[in-house]
């Protein structure tokens, strides 16, 4: 029980990148490499907004959540908008993603220099509670609670809302959206921003969770989350975080049974036999794109 | 069209490799002048020209937090030992973005620029690339935080004054059996790092030497931050003590972690785990971990304390043993400019072979016949928010 | 002419270095129907999309209702009534046929039920099949499905591009008389068509395109009535 | 002095050569990550068989590693790309990222690699030899971008479909590209680690990965010397900085960070990009005598292509029912039918594009199954054009009719290596073919425009053209008049019948009738599928099975004779109206090719 727990805790991390990763990947069909950056930032703004603000984590989320849309808004932009039209969108935009992401970092390195960095002691009282014999930390409840909801509120809002409706029209047929008045720009920016938005809280919670931002959190995390999104289903916000989970609990079995020298092999090994066992077309009806 | 562009990028890169193959005959030979040597020993020495000292650190990418401290130590180094009088210094420090391949290049523009010796670069296998080069051009390097295996052994040009684990971790395990009577452990290690890879294997040897059990062993990646997985299994062997080479970004994550899922024993730690960002990182969890260390932050020493107060003033941090090593070593250094009296390279390294128990922040520094530092290691444990020593 | 609800003048449209449209100018008189004829390749759908804001203008200047549109974009001139009907009729296959019409109103948020009761009512297909995937619907009643849509949007000007194309005769009829119903509400329209045949027929006001250029204007009727025009620029006998 | 700068210069050029191992896969369309991670295995593995002295005396260690790393690469590319080859874009990205970073895991957890404490290796490459490496990697991509590999390669990357029915079988292509990756990449591995005397499996990461495709991308992939532009570029910059004295920190990889941004925003294709774009290198050949020899085509009247009760169906929807047809050479045959009918479907079938569900059929020879390839059919002689136009748009006209004559052209690349005579030769008649058929159908005076800036008739005629140069015996031209007026109509009406006199035999779906009546022999007409009438055009303007389904009127009307002949004499005025309207407008859309988004093909449907 206690791995079953483990294993779902540290998918629910790789859910919570993922989910605002699939956001943009699968709806607007843009792969954004600048994500772990925001991710990144988000952990660190945020830590550096308790500090000299000392806010509560309440209000720290909020505050980190604006902070990580308005840094999505800049991403579309600057890195992805000028791109708009060219027929090597796609790949120019995984290119340009990347080099802001290369610049928002060393951006972070200039305010916050290069030393991991860390929550107060105080602002989240580690509690621990017993689960059907198994220990777990509120806090990881906690986050595990956040990214079920996120999912939930998510998908219900892609799926109900104008907003949503909006953002599938865009991504069935952008011409059309235009044709029928939609603002594809705005649009378009505020799923980056939603997005982003994420990925910034995504970073404030791992960083409570671990007790360590680093300049490279994002990177680590952002390898996994590409294999959480295509287990799970390319596009598929549901499919993040059941991916996430499966990823979480087969890396925390094969630590336990193959050796913990082969974990990191695990999430590869999966994302490579899905991606090969199964038929690209599996993951939704998106015809190949040209790169 | 295409043929022209090919012919002109063929006959430039012929010239290229005419030019540099010539150049290469002429080059290396000295440093700027003859202005180096000076006269007098010791204290007395004076020497006209500053002497150039150039250092290549991780200051951006993956190990930026290390180079960073570095750096900053070594400008403090360099701007006491400037007041002293008789020698001068001019330092250079560049990045390598931890990048050995921009090691590489760093090490290229020192050694045509003149400098008298090289300091770095922050990580092990990035020196395996570039000391090298070094040692074919003669020009001492000074290692200040490689610790791996075969680092001196490139050449004889090539120096550190960072105890390898080798020489910290068995005197760390000798003090938690002695003390606290550890027989049965939990090995945990990121495999994927230089560093901590051969503390592993310091660690392994060391424990094998004590005859202590090693129940698991398990390894993780330098990038993971969440060991709760690792932990619950280590916790299922019901261990005296978890025995841990990890770098600090593992260690604090690791420690608290420990602790939260209900590890009581003692944590033993490598020289990665000694850094001030433990105890602040890790607040209450911390206590009761033992690091062995090259260095101790509490140590009486006069030239510590007044060393971690003007570092904690200037920069606004407490230092940690990647910067007391940087300072450490540009001190080394000093000396052996001043027992030759010369910024010569040649005179540098006979200087550096001759290292002998020279006062440092580290305590007494000498440099043994295989170039590596010797000088008491410490073993520490946490105890009320403090390192205090074990030993 | 009255006041024209919609003028271009001077319009030129490129594709990188090709030049799709040059020079074209022409008015639309308000509650007119206006045809754009021409062969396939000849920039129709190149004029419309400069007008509705999909395409930048390269130069030339677009005037709506008396205000300079040439750089709004498309959503802009939606909201302000300027609506287009595009070729190969664009609709969203994935989403019912009632998400559909309910995207149609995207600034229309107070009247969108209303406006929805009102379609359906004159298309009652639709309202039988609201629940259906527009998708499985049969090419006529998609072609409805995106006339439906736009209306949605009020209109005052509605832009129809190619509403006949890929139909069967009969079904040509069925949205040909749909376009007159319109008319009848009073809305503007311009129409874009190659069955050049049916719609300078349905016209007041006809413009002749060939090669991105305005070779002919003039009343429909004469225009439909110099076979010279009909045989040399439309390739119909 | 240079000397501060020999490693410099040397990684230039071993950067490059890792540049050149993502330009291969990427001027054949492919993204692929798994680069360093290839070139990683090379290396580990060259250090168990690099001897310390020459081998047998007189074969430098060296060679013996390049040679084995290169092998490595080939093999490991090759196993890797049995499974992953059939994924595209961000799919085969994420999987060949995989790989590589299995593989990394893999090598930490090595021993005889030291794991991550890394491996010492000799130093046996320099500057010397880094660059010679690199000029012989540029100068073989260099002979590989005129060669007829190359133009594969170059039409796989614009258009898979078009590239399968010129006969190029694009599975193996792709694969090939692959392999010379790898073998790029092994060559980078091992250089890189006998120049820099130690490697450790986490040099090799993601992060180099990406490093490797920046430098490509950045380079340009249009041109052979892209590569080395990126990599001089990317290398050079951070020396640029400190030899200006920008600070040594964050504000490097900041500068650094925002050229790139810039350079991906403002140069589309790369560094490359600015060197002026060659006008296209070929001229017009129109020389007869420099045309190749080519076998016969099938005699008049022999029967090429011969379907019994052909069918196909999707998910219970039958697009074609049961459809007898046979064609035989020097004989036009017509499919007309209101949109819908099935006629794209059908003949998808008959090239192979579409596996028929029910049914037997010939086709050259070859039987039409669910294995039967597109690119096999094309290359016994069949060549076709497409409803959505599928030129290269990217390409020049005449490239693009090049491209076409890859049936019957001879494979240059080895020639051109050696800069044999034949090579010239060979490249002499592929011109004078190509030229042939670009001024057939009278595009003579734009064969160096870009096929994406042609108008749309000109975009129709030069699909044709690219479909003559393969030399076919039989031609499927899906609606070629499409966008033309009736003066150019009646010209490819002339250029049909000419071909059919030459022995070609030509299926053609067209919705003018009028031409239609004018050139076909047979004309067969689709409804729903079915073939309700059939004949010559006399009879087919008659038949009032035809008229009702142009009309769509009920037929119990039409079956008095008076009828029918009146109708029949409206038939080509309304037909000519109605059914010409739902060619796309593909011009109207713009040669961007949006409309490809906005109204899927058949074909594409049907894939």
């Amino acid at each position: 029980m206690q791995l079953f727990l483990d294993g779902i805790f540290l998918g629910s991390i790789y859910a919570l990148f993922a989910i605002g990763f699939t956001l943009v990947f699968g709806i607007l069909d843009r792969l954004n490499l600048a994500h772990a950056a925001v991710f990144t930032a988000g952990a660190l703004v945020g830590i550096e907004i308790v500090t000299r603000l000392g806010v509560p984590i309440w209000l720290l989320i909020p505050m980190v959540l604006v902070f990580g849309a308005v840094l999505g808004i800049l991403i579309e932009r600057i890195a992805f908008r000028p791109l708009a039209g060219r027929h090597d969108a796609h790949f120019a935009g995984l290119i340009s993603s990347i080099a802001f992401g290369a610049i928002l970092l060393s951006l972070l390195q200039a305010m916050y220099g290069a030393d991991t960095r860390r929550f107060p002691a105080d602002i989240f009282t580690p509690t621990r509670v017993e689960i059907l014999g198994a220990t777990v930390s509120l806090l990881q409840v906690v986050i595990l609670i956040i990214s079920v909801s996120l999912m939930i509120v998510l998908t219900w809002l892609v799926a109900k809302s104008k907003l949503g409706r909006g953002m599938r029209t865009i991504a069935e047929n952008p011409h059309a959206a235009a044709v029928l008045g939609l603002n594809v720009g705005r649009i378009s920016s505020t799923t980056f921003a939603l997005s982003s938005a994420l990925g910034a809280v995504a970073g404030v919670l791992f960083t409570l969770n671990v007790n360590a931002a680093s300049l490279g959190i994002g990177h680590a995390v952002e390898l996994k989350a590409l294999a959480v999104i295509v287990v799970g289903g390319m596009g598929s916000l549901p499919g993040a975080l059941i991916g996430g989970l499966i990823l979480g609990v087969a890396e925390v079995l094969a630590v336990n049974y193959i050796g913990s020298s082969w974990r990191d092999m695990v999430a590869f090994g999966l994302l490579f036999l899905i991606l090969i066992l199964r038929p690209q077309g599996l993951f939704g009806a998106r015809k190949t794109r040209e790169v | 069209m295409t043929r022209k562009l090919l012919s002109a990028a063929v006959c430039g890169s012929a010239l290229l490799l005419a030019i540099t193959g010539c150049s290469t005959a002429t080059s290396t030979e000295s440093t700027a002048g003859g202005g180096l040597t000076g006269s007098g020993t010791g204290a007395d020495c004076t020497i006209d020209s500053p002497i150039p000292i150039a250092a290549s650190f991780s200051l951006t990418g993956a190990a930026a937090q290390y180079g960073a401290g570095q750096k900053n130590a070594l400008e403090l180094a360099i701007e006491d030992l400037n007041k002293v009088g008789g020698v001068t210094y001019a330092l250079t420090v560049e990045d390598d973005a931890t990048d050995p391949k921009q090691a590489i290049q760093v090490f290229d523009t020192f050694i045509a620029a003149g400098a008298s010796i090289i300091i770095g670069p922050t990580l092990s296998n990035t020196a395996k690339q570039t000391d090298p080069i070094a040692q074919d051009a003669q020009v001492p390097v000074l290692g200040v935080s490689n610790t791996a295996a075969g680092i001196t052994e490139i050449g004889d040009y090539i120096f550190r004054d960072s105890l390898t684990e080798e020489s910290v971790i068995p005197q760390t395990v000798k003090a938690a059996v002695d003390k606290l009577g550890v027989k049965k452990v939990v090995v945990m290690y990121s495999n994927d790092d230089a560093f901590t890879e051969s503390g592993y294997q310091a660690f392994a040897a060391a424990l094998k030497d004590q005859n202590v059990e090693v129940a698991d062993t398990l390894t993780f990646s330098k990038s993971d931050t969440d060991f709760r997985a690792l932990l619950n299994k280590a916790k299922q062997s019901d261990a005296d003590a978890i025995v841990v080479s990890g770098l600090i970004d593992a260690a604090v994550p690791l420690v608290s972690q420990a602790r939260e899922i209900g590890i009581d024993t003692p944590i033993i730690g490598g020289n990665g785990f000694n850094s001030p960002a433990l105890l602040a990182g890790a607040g209450a969890a911390a206590e009761g971990v033992i690091v062995g260390a090259a260095w101790n932050s509490a140590s009486d020493n006069d030239q510590n304390v007044k060393f971690i107060a003007d570092y904690t003033a200037a920069y606004d941090a407490a230092p940690d043993q990647f910067s007391a090593q940087a300072y450490a070593g540009m001190q080394i250094i000093d000396d052996a400019v001043r027992s030759e009296c010369s910024g010569e390279r040649e005179d540098i390294k006979t200087g550096l072979g001759n290292v002998k128990d020279v006062p440092t922040v580290l305590g007494d520094v000498s440099l043994n016949e295989n170039r590596d530092a010797v000088h008491d290691a410490l073993v520490q444990i946490v105890q009320d928010g403090q390192f205090t020593i074990l030993n | 002419m009255s006041d024209p609800i919609l003028s271009v003048e001077g319009l030129q449209v490129n594709y990188g270095r090709v030049e799709a449209v040059r020079n074209v100018s022409f008015e639309v008189a308000a509650g007119s129907l206006v045809t754009l004829v021409g062969a396939n390749g000849a920039g129709k759908t190149s004029v419309l999309n400069a007008v509705s804001g999909l395409l930048r203008a390269r130069q030339g200047v677009i005037r709506f209702k008396g205000q300079d549109i040439t750089k709004w974009p498309a959503h802009r001139l939606v909201k302000a009534g300027l609506v287009q009907v595009p070729e190969g009729r664009e609709i969203l296959g994935t989403l019912t046929v009632a998400e559909n019409l309910s995207l149609g109103g995207w600034h229309r948020g107070s009247t969108l039920h209303k406006n929805v009761a009102g379609v359906y009512e004159r298309f009652p297909v639709l309202f039988e099949r609201r629940k259906l995937q527009a998708g499985a619907l049969s090419g006529g009643e998609q072609q409805m499905l995106s006339i439906a849509r736009a209306l949605i949007a009020e209109p005052e000007i509605l832009l129809l591009d190619e509403p006949s194309m890929g139909l069967a005769p009969l079904i040509v009829d069925e949205v040909f008389a749909v376009i007159e119903e319109i008319r009848l509400t009073g809305t503007t329209v311009v129409l874009v068509e190659q069955n050049a045949r049916r719609a300078l027929a349905a016209a007041d006001f006809g413009y002749v395109l060939e090669t991105g250029e305005i070779t002919h204007s003039g009343p429909a009727h004469e225009l439909l009535a110099d076979e010279k025009v009909i045989e040399a620029y439309l390739g119909l006998d | 002095m240079l000397v501060e700068y020999n490693s410099l210069i040397t990684l230039i050029a071993l950067t490059a050569i890792l540049a050149f191992s993502f330009y291969a896969v990427l001027i054949a369309g492919q993204l692929s990550l798994a680069q360093v991670g290839l070139a990683s295995l090379a290396a580990f593995t060259s250090s168990l068989v690099v001897p310390a002295e020459p081998l047998f005396g007189f074969i430098p260690p060296l060679a013996v590693g390049i040679v084995f790393g290169m092998c490595v690469g080939i093999i490991a590319a090759f196993i890797l790309g049995l499974p992953v080859i059939r994924l595209r874009g961000v799919f085969l990205a994420i999987a060949t990222l995989a790989f590589g970073e299995m593989v990394r895991i893999f090598l930490i957890n090595q021993s005889w690699t030291n794991g991550a404490q890394g491996m010492s290796f000799p130093k046996l490459v320099g500057i010397e030899i880094a660059w010679i490496a690199l000029v012989v990697v540029a100068f073989w991509f260099w002979r590989l971008s005129g060669s007829r590999l190359g133009r594969a390669f170059a039409a796989i990357r614009e258009d898979e479909l078009a590239a399968t029915s010129m006969g190029i079988d694009v599975a193996r292509y792709r694969m090939a590209s692959f392999v010379i990756a790898g073998a790029v990449a092994g060559l980078y591995g091992v250089l890189l680690t006998y120049f820099s005397r130690f490697a450790d499996p986490n040099e090799f990461s993601f992060t180099a990965a990406v490093d490797g495709l920046v430098t490509a991308v950045v380079g340009g992939v249009t041109l052979f010397v892209g590569p080395v532009l990126g990599s001089v570029f990317l290398s050079v910059l951070p020396e640029v900085q400190r030899v200006l004295g920008v600070d040594a920190g964050w504000i490097r990889p900041t500068v650094s960070g925002v050229l790139l941004l810039v350079v991906i925003l403002f140069l589309p294709g790369g560094l490359s990009g600015l060197i002026p774009r060659r006008k296209s290198a070929k001229r017009l050949i129109v020389d007869p005598a420099a045309r190749p020899d080519l076998p016969d085509l099938p005699a008049p009247g022999t029967e090429l292509v011969r379907l019994q009760s052909l069918g196909k169906s999707y998910g219970g929807v039958h697009a074609v029912r049961s459809v007898d047809l046979t064609v035989a050479a020097g004989e036009v045959l017509g499919l007309i039918g209101p949109n819908g009918a099935g006629k794209t479907t059908l003949v998808n079938m008959v090239t192979a594009l579409t596996p028929p569900s029910t049914g037997s059929g010939s086709v050259l020879g070859v039987n039409l199954t669910d294995s039967t390839k597109a690119h096999r059919l094309a290359q016994a002689g069949v060549a076709r054009t497409f409803q959505q136009i599928k030129l290269f748009n990217r390409l020049s006209a005449l490239e693009n009719v090049l491209v076409g004559g890859y049936r019957i052209t001879h494979d240059t690349l080895l020639r051109r290596l050696f800069f044999l005579p034949s090579a010239r030769r060979f490249e002499r008649e592929a011109v004078a073919m190509a030229s042939a058929q670009l001024i057939r159908v009278g595009l003579g005076d734009k064969a160096a425009n870009a096929a994406g800036d042609l108008s749309y008739g000109d975009q129709r005629r030069l699909e044709i053209a690219r479909a003559l140069a393969s030399h076919p015996s039989l031609l499927v031209l899906d609606e070629p008049a499409a966008g033309m007026n009736h003066v150019e109509a009646g010209r490819l009406s002339e250029l049909i019948r000419s071909l059919a006199a030459d022995g070609i035999a030509v299926l053609v779906i067209e919705h003018n009738v009028r031409m239609m009546l004018a050139t076909c022999d047979r004309i067969m007409v689709l409804n729903f599928g079915e073939v309700i009438a059939s004949g010559t055009p006399g009879e087919i303007a008659r038949d009032p099975k035809v008229l009702e389904a142009y009309l769509g009127s009920s037929g119990s009307d039409a079956d008095s004779d008076a009828a029918a002949v009146l109708a029949a004499e409206d038939l080509a005025e309304v037909t000519a109206e109605s059914v010409r309207d739902h060619n796309r407008g593909h011009a109207d859309a713009g040669p961007d090719g949006r409309s490809n988004e906005s109204g899927a093909t058949d074909v594409e449907d049907n894939r």
